[in-house]
């Protein structure tokens, strides 16, 4: 099976990579560029743990093949702070604990960049329906849809 | 001399006892008097018994020291989660 | 496995039926990839057709519209003339997946997948909206309903591609509206849905209908009897309580994990009255 | 030094603050290794298969074609891990788990395994591996599990703890019996008595990270794992012992973890991942794909419940009565009997008895849930205690008061209570605001209690203080939730110095002496109790240490507020040492300073819980919606507030998954229908309200600040508290976990009918 050669944009940086054909963004983003933030909770797109931003959509890396990269502007978790400077969304989950484990953190902070880019005022109706198709098991999402409210309350003053 | 009380399934081993007495100063002895004296129970004290001192349980403390008049109460060791 | 992105629908349909082995159109990739995912499908060839000039476009005509096959569900959301007009189909085609899934899967997608309980196929069935074949050296327009055939089964012949979804432009006094059935609130798979469209005369009695029900049978079910039931009515007690009899009497549903036949046929008579009654709020009537 | 647990009362500087966690950042900016995360040079990719049957003789396993495909490096079997458990039934169980021997006994059991250069080769390896299954019929549910008729899942089974040892094996492992008083006389004195069964079908923890380690074993009998564990030291131990190792040659580090519950408590797949790493002689990542986690990990017992309970017209509970059937998977284990402990824990009783089966079936083995056992007792017990209000004429809270157990009460499980919080709690939530709330149209409120022992243990903390005065403090209990946190506030509390000086770490097991697990709610219980322990030791070699630089007894020196004071008028020209000042003189006074701790934290309080939710039933279609849901709960002291909130919260939302939608549904095959998050549903965002909470500081007298375990017992009430929601929302009294909706819909219907 041939590989397939792509060219990307991923977090600002000009990026190639070569890929199998059946090979998801996930597998490529995490197993050959060494960018594990994104995680694989089911591979089905039903718990958003490995969600990114791809050309401005709020996607499940695990149902993007590599190859539909090319072209393309991709956004990780990895490229969420600047520098050593938090995103308000991981400064405002980190003061309310709106995380145990962890591991869902990256897809929420995704979910929540997303939801925040296109409707900065949300109700918490809109925070958790926007946040749907994101699964955590540890914190009954009572913290996270705080933090992403006072985020919100933030970056609107910002 | 401490009286010592045996949870439902121990106690038929114990020839159908609930209660028995045992002269023991701590846990070990404890263990160890049981187990001679009811040697069906030895298997259940390898496979871990908690010790419940006047309600507080203890799991490996052999050292533990068994206060005369105390409610000794044995129980089966759990799994949590 | 090749992966192949095409740059005209004729070169896509030309790979598709030149291919030898099992062949796969990728547009959202939310149900291929699942299936590749769990080993129910391995192709041998991967046809990408978002890079087709006009397929990930929603265009308005004289007609009405024209959605793209590589359009995702979130952008039809977006469009405010479409949303306008066909209320019922966008609501359906939002509600598939998460928000994650909306900004890859399609209506197409959903349509092709000719699982019965897809979200969108109701509603577009209530409209009579059209889908538009493209072949090697053909192309045919056909009712939606005419596309999935069974559980996963569709009447395509190899190296078709649906390559458009045509919805009528509005007559006036006409609403539609999509309602399903789930556990949560979100990210489950209808166990019952229906999609009514609705135009009334300007005495606010239905004049046409057409009502669709999803997952209480092989394939989403248009019900001649509820439309009969509504036309000529303003939607009173008595007719909601026939059309819901009619509803539950028309699902030949199945027992399985996402529910049992009783609750199938229940639920498809009170989601069919319900999603009449906002129909009909939305096409005017009172 | 003798250290001393018990509590004494004191003012706190650093416990009950909310300082960000130590190892927030790297979870917010993805760094943070999990176990999938990890990756060795020269590493294959390691694959199970799994039988497809739920009960099948394995005749044989050709793995001759798989092992010809070009980059498979290794195909194992059970003949690849030989029995070595010389004769400990528990770990032989363990090893059949991870791959069976001469039987499958469910849908998904291991059954050959193999290491490959990439997933893909190692797929197609799978697809090699010929097995010749002869298809045995099977049992999935627990009530005919124990029918006489049912099919034999282990031949050597004799149900223990019956009177007379039984003549002829069943599925029934184990009868267990608890409780006092005489419950005929009891329920004689009875004016009204409730008698109800109850089921609840089987759940997952659901934790989001799927079981991922990474094996490395060397020729020279040396190996490191790589995993996602709550309990590296447990695991070390089993693995060694399966494997025929050296524990200490084998060394485990416990990645960050993404969620356990109890289901990361038992070893699945890192046996077969360093056996296939031993054969092959190369590195080999397993990682379980969502749908081995359902199929072949975690799940909790499936249950049936018989509730007995009887009251007097005043309200005093006279007898209470339950039999409990649990699920065990296809090995023996001790759920029912945890049920049979638990289920009347709340209350003051005279006259208890419940009995416990532990139950075979061909569904996964049974692992520990979060308060593992309970929720399931306390739906049924809750539930008819409602009703028995109900038909009382009682307000259900006002009946529960009337009834909780005290200090001195004897427990239905046996021991008497020391101080404890179900009183407290029940005063609270009849004095909580939501009980007041208006409800509307077809909305209906719910209350109910829970209690969970929790558990304390081996324990081994490390604390060295750098050159530069900052403190590292090495914990041996896996941080499943903030506890690094919260323990590095109870090191800056007794060091007196503050927060942000220290660094807690989880260390390896080659780091650091043996901990038992993270479970039982036992890790900042246990390692708070050895990270003071630690502390205290290292204030005496600071005090040592001052005393030299001062050149005075050590006696005359104490240490206050993270300073070593000169007692005494004769001193009053010293100024106060501190730690900082303390630590840099540290290689001249003796070398490094550091406090260690090898305890067993016995005492672990019992908890108590009490729930308060409002549902709205649509009755056309039996949908819910929570509309409000309240916890209340005694966390002894709460040393990071906003973590013990959390665990309310969460255990609050498991419980409310578990209560309405989350279940294993089984064909008529035995194979599970729904493993995957799509079909087996538990709670998104846009399902719940926020989930307030109240927590309790009733302080636990066997600890020195009076933390008791927090983790599990918000798990126990919500399948009760949601069930009295619901039946009081739509008129009808609802008997099965989960309250899907068909469920729901048809006993609404089943009672408009009748």
């Amino acid at each position: 099976m041939a590989g397939v050669a792509v060219s990307t944009t991923i977090n600002g940086d000009n990026v190639e990579f070569l890929c199998q054909p059946d090979e998801t963004l996930l597998d490529v983003l995490r197993d050959r560029l060494g960018l594990t933030g994104a995680k694989e909770g089911c591979g089905t797109g039903d718990c958003g743990a490995c969600s990114i931003i791809l050309d401005d959509r709020l996607v499940c890396s695990c149902l993007v093949l590599g190859a539909e990269a090319e072209g393309r502007h991709v956004e990780t978790i990895e490229g969420m702070a600047h520098g050593d400077r938090l995103h308000p969304l991981q400064q405002k989950f980190l003061e309310h604990a709106a995380l145990q484990c962890g591991v869902c953190t990256p897809g929420f902070l995704m979910a929540a960049k997303d939801l925040l880019a296109k409707n900065p005022d949300p109700t918490e109706e809109e925070i958790r329906f926007g946040l749907a198709g994101n699964l955590c098991r540890c914190t009954g999402y009572d913290k996270i849809v705080r933090a992403v409210q006072d985020a919100a309350s933030v970056m609107k003053g910002a | 001399m401490v009286e010592v009380t045996l949870w439902g399934s121990l106690g038929a081993i114990a020839g159908g006892k609930s209660k028995v007495e045992i002269e023991a100063k701590d846990i070990r002895e404890l263990f160890r008097k049981l187990a001679e004296q009811y040697p069906g129970l030895e298997p259940y004290i390898d496979r871990g018994i908690a010790v419940a001192i006047d309600g507080t349980i203890y799991r490996d403390t052999w050292s533990k020291e068994l206060p005369e008049g105390a409610e000794i109460f044995l129980l089966p060791r759990l799994a949590g989660g | 496995m090749r992966y192949i992105r095409p740059l005209s629908i004729e070169d896509a349909a030309g790979l598709l039926a030149g291919s030898a082995g099992t062949a796969a159109i990728l547009a959202g990739g939310s149900d291929l990839l699942v299936r590749m995912k769990g080993g129910f499908i391995e192709p041998d060839l991967i046809v990408d057709i978002k890079a087709i000039d006009g397929l990930g476009e929603i265009r308005e005509t004289a007609e009405g519209f024209s959605i793209g096959a590589a359009v995702p569900c979130a952008v039809l959301g977006e469009n405010t003339a479409l949303q306008k007009a066909w209320p019922g189909v966008v609501e359906a085609a939002k509600l598939i997946g998460s928000k994650q899934v909306q900004g890859r899967c399609t209506i197409v997608g959903n349509l092709c997948n000719a699982s019965p309980a897809a979200d969108s196929v109701p509603a577009l069935v209530a409209a009579g909206a059209k889908a538009v074949v493209v072949g090697p050296g053909t192309r045919r327009t056909i009712a939606v309903e005419a596309v999935p055939t069974g559980p996963g089964k569709t009447s395509l012949a190899k190296g078709e591609i649906v390559e458009a979804i045509l919805l009528d432009s509005r007559l006036p006094r006409s609403g539609d509206a999509y309602l399903r059935f789930i556990p949560r609130t979100e990210m489950d798979i209808a166990v019952v849905s229906a999609g009514v469209n609705l135009t009334l005369d300007e005495q606010g009695r239905v004049k046409s209908a057409r009502l669709a029900l999803g997952a209480v049978a092989p394939t989403v079910i248009l019900v001649e009897e509820a439309a009969e039931v509504l036309i000529g009515s303003k939607l009173d007690e008595a007719t909601l309580e026939r059309l819901a009899k009619v509803c539950s009497g028309a699902c030949r549903p199945i027992d399985d994990k996402r529910g049992t036949i009783e609750f199938r046929r229940k639920v498809a008579g009170v989601l069919a009255k319900r999603a009449a009654t906002t129909a009909y709020a939305r096409a005017g009537g009172k | 030094m003798n250290f001393d647990p018990r509590y004494s009362g004191r003012n706190f500087t650093s416990v009950g603050t909310r300082p960000i966690r130590p190892d927030g950042v790297d979870k917010v900016t993805g760094r943070a290794r999990y176990g999938a995360d990890f990756n060795m040079a020269g590493q294959l990719v390691g694959r199970v298969l799994r039988s497809p049957h739920a009960h099948a003789t394995i005749r044989k396993i050709d793995t001759s074609k798989a092992e010809k495909l070009a980059g498979v490096k290794a195909v194992i079997t059970a003949a690849d891990l030989p029995d070595l458990t010389d004769g400990d039934a528990a770990m032989y169980d363990i090893l059949d788990n991870c791959m069976a021997r001469k039987k499958a006994l469910y849908d998904g059991h291991a059954v050959a395994a193999v290491a490959a250069v990439d997933a893909r080769t190692a797929r197609q390896a799978l697809k090699l591996i010929e097995v010749d299954y002869e298809v045995l019929p099977h049992v999935t549910d627990v009530d005919e599990a124990m029918k006489h008729s049912a099919p034999l899942i282990n031949d050597a089974i004799f149900t223990e703890g019956l009177e007379q040892k039984p003549v002829k094996p069943s599925n029934v492992t184990k009868r267990t019996q608890y409780g006092h008083g005489d419950i005929h006389e009891g329920f004689g004195q009875a004016d009204f008595v409730v008698e109800r069964s109850f089921k609840t079908e089987q759940t997952h923890q659901g934790y989001i990270e799927p079981h991922a380690c990474v094996a490395n074993v060397s020729s020279d009998g040396t190996a490191d794992l790589w995993v996602c564990t709550q309990g590296h030291f447990v695991y070390r131990q089993h693995c060694a012992q399966l494997l025929g190792m050296e524990a200490s040659k084998l060394r485990v580090t416990s990645s960050e973890i993404g969620g356990g519950f109890g289901g990361k408590t038992h070893v699945w797949a890192e046996p077969v991942a360093l056996a296939l790493s031993r054969k092959a002689g190369r590195p080999v990542k397993l990682v379980m794909t969502r749908d081995e986690v359902f199929r072949a990990s975690g799940p909790t017992s499936a249950t049936s419940i018989d509730v007995r309970i009887g009251a007097r017209k005043d309200g005093t509970i006279t007898a209470a009565e339950a039999t409990l059937r649990y699920s065990c998977g296809p090995y023996a284990g001790t759920w029912a009997e945890i049920g049979a402990m638990t289920a009347f824990a709340c209350y003051k009783l005279e006259n208890v008895r419940t009995v416990g089966y532990e139950v075979l079936v061909n569904r996964p083995k049974t692992a520990a849930y979060r308060a593992p056992s309970a929720p399931m007792a306390a739906f049924a017990v809750e539930s008819a205690v409602d009703e028995l209000a109900k038909e009382i004429g009682m307000d259900p809270v006002e009946f529960r008061i009337r009834n909780a157990a005290q200090e001195g009460t004897r427990s239905s499980y046996g021991p008497v209570y020391g101080p404890i919080g179900i009183g407290p709690t029940l005063e609270a939530v009849k004095n909580h605001p939501h009980m007041k709330a208006p409800l509307g149209k077809n909305q209906g409120r719910g209350m109910a209690c829970g209690f969970w022992f929790n558990f304390g243990g081996q324990t081994c903390t490390d604390l060295n203080i750098g050159m530069d005065g900052s403190v590292s403090l090495a914990v041996g209990t896996v941080d499943v939730g903030g506890s690094r946190a919260s323990l590095s506030l109870v090191a800056a509390e007794e060091l007196g110095i503050p927060y942000e000086q220290i660094k807690a770490v989880v260390a390896d097991t080659s780091s650091l002496g043996y901990n038992d697990m993270t479970d039982g709610s036992r890790g900042t219980f246990s390692s708070s109790m050895a990270t003071i322990s630690a502390a205290r030791n290292a204030i005496k070699v600071l005090r040592e240490r001052a005393a030299q630089m001062w050149d005075i007894p050590v006696d005359d020196v104490v240490w206050e507020k993270g300073h070593a004071i000169a007692k005494g008028e004769k001193y009053d020209n010293l100024a106060a040492l501190s730690l900082k000042e303390i630590a840099a003189a540290s290689g001249k006074t003796g070398g490094p300073i550091a406090g260690h701790s090898e305890l067993v934290a016995d005492g672990a309080g019992v908890s108590f819980a009490t729930h308060i939710c409002d549902i709205e039933v649509d009755p056309e279609t039996g949908s819910t919606r929570v509309l409000r849901y309240t916890v209340v709960q005694d966390a002894g002291k709460a040393v990071h507030p906003t973590y013990v909130e959390g665990q309310y919260q969460g255990g609050a939302a498991q419980g409310i998954g578990w209560a309405l939608n989350e279940e294993y549904i089984y064909g008529k095959d035995g194979r599970l229908q729904n493993p995957g998050f799509l079909d087996y549903r538990i709670p998104v965002c846009s399902d719940l309200p926020m989930i307030d909470t109240q927590i309790l500081e009733i302080p636990n007298p066997n600890h020195p600040y009076g933390v008791r375990g927090v983790g599990e017992t918000s798990i126990v009430p919500p399948l009760a508290a949601i069930a009295n929601a619901v039946s009081n929302a739509a008129g009808v009294r609802m008997t099965h976990i989960p309250m899907s909706p068909p469920r729901i819909l048809a006993a609404i219907e089943a009672e408009r009918g009748g």
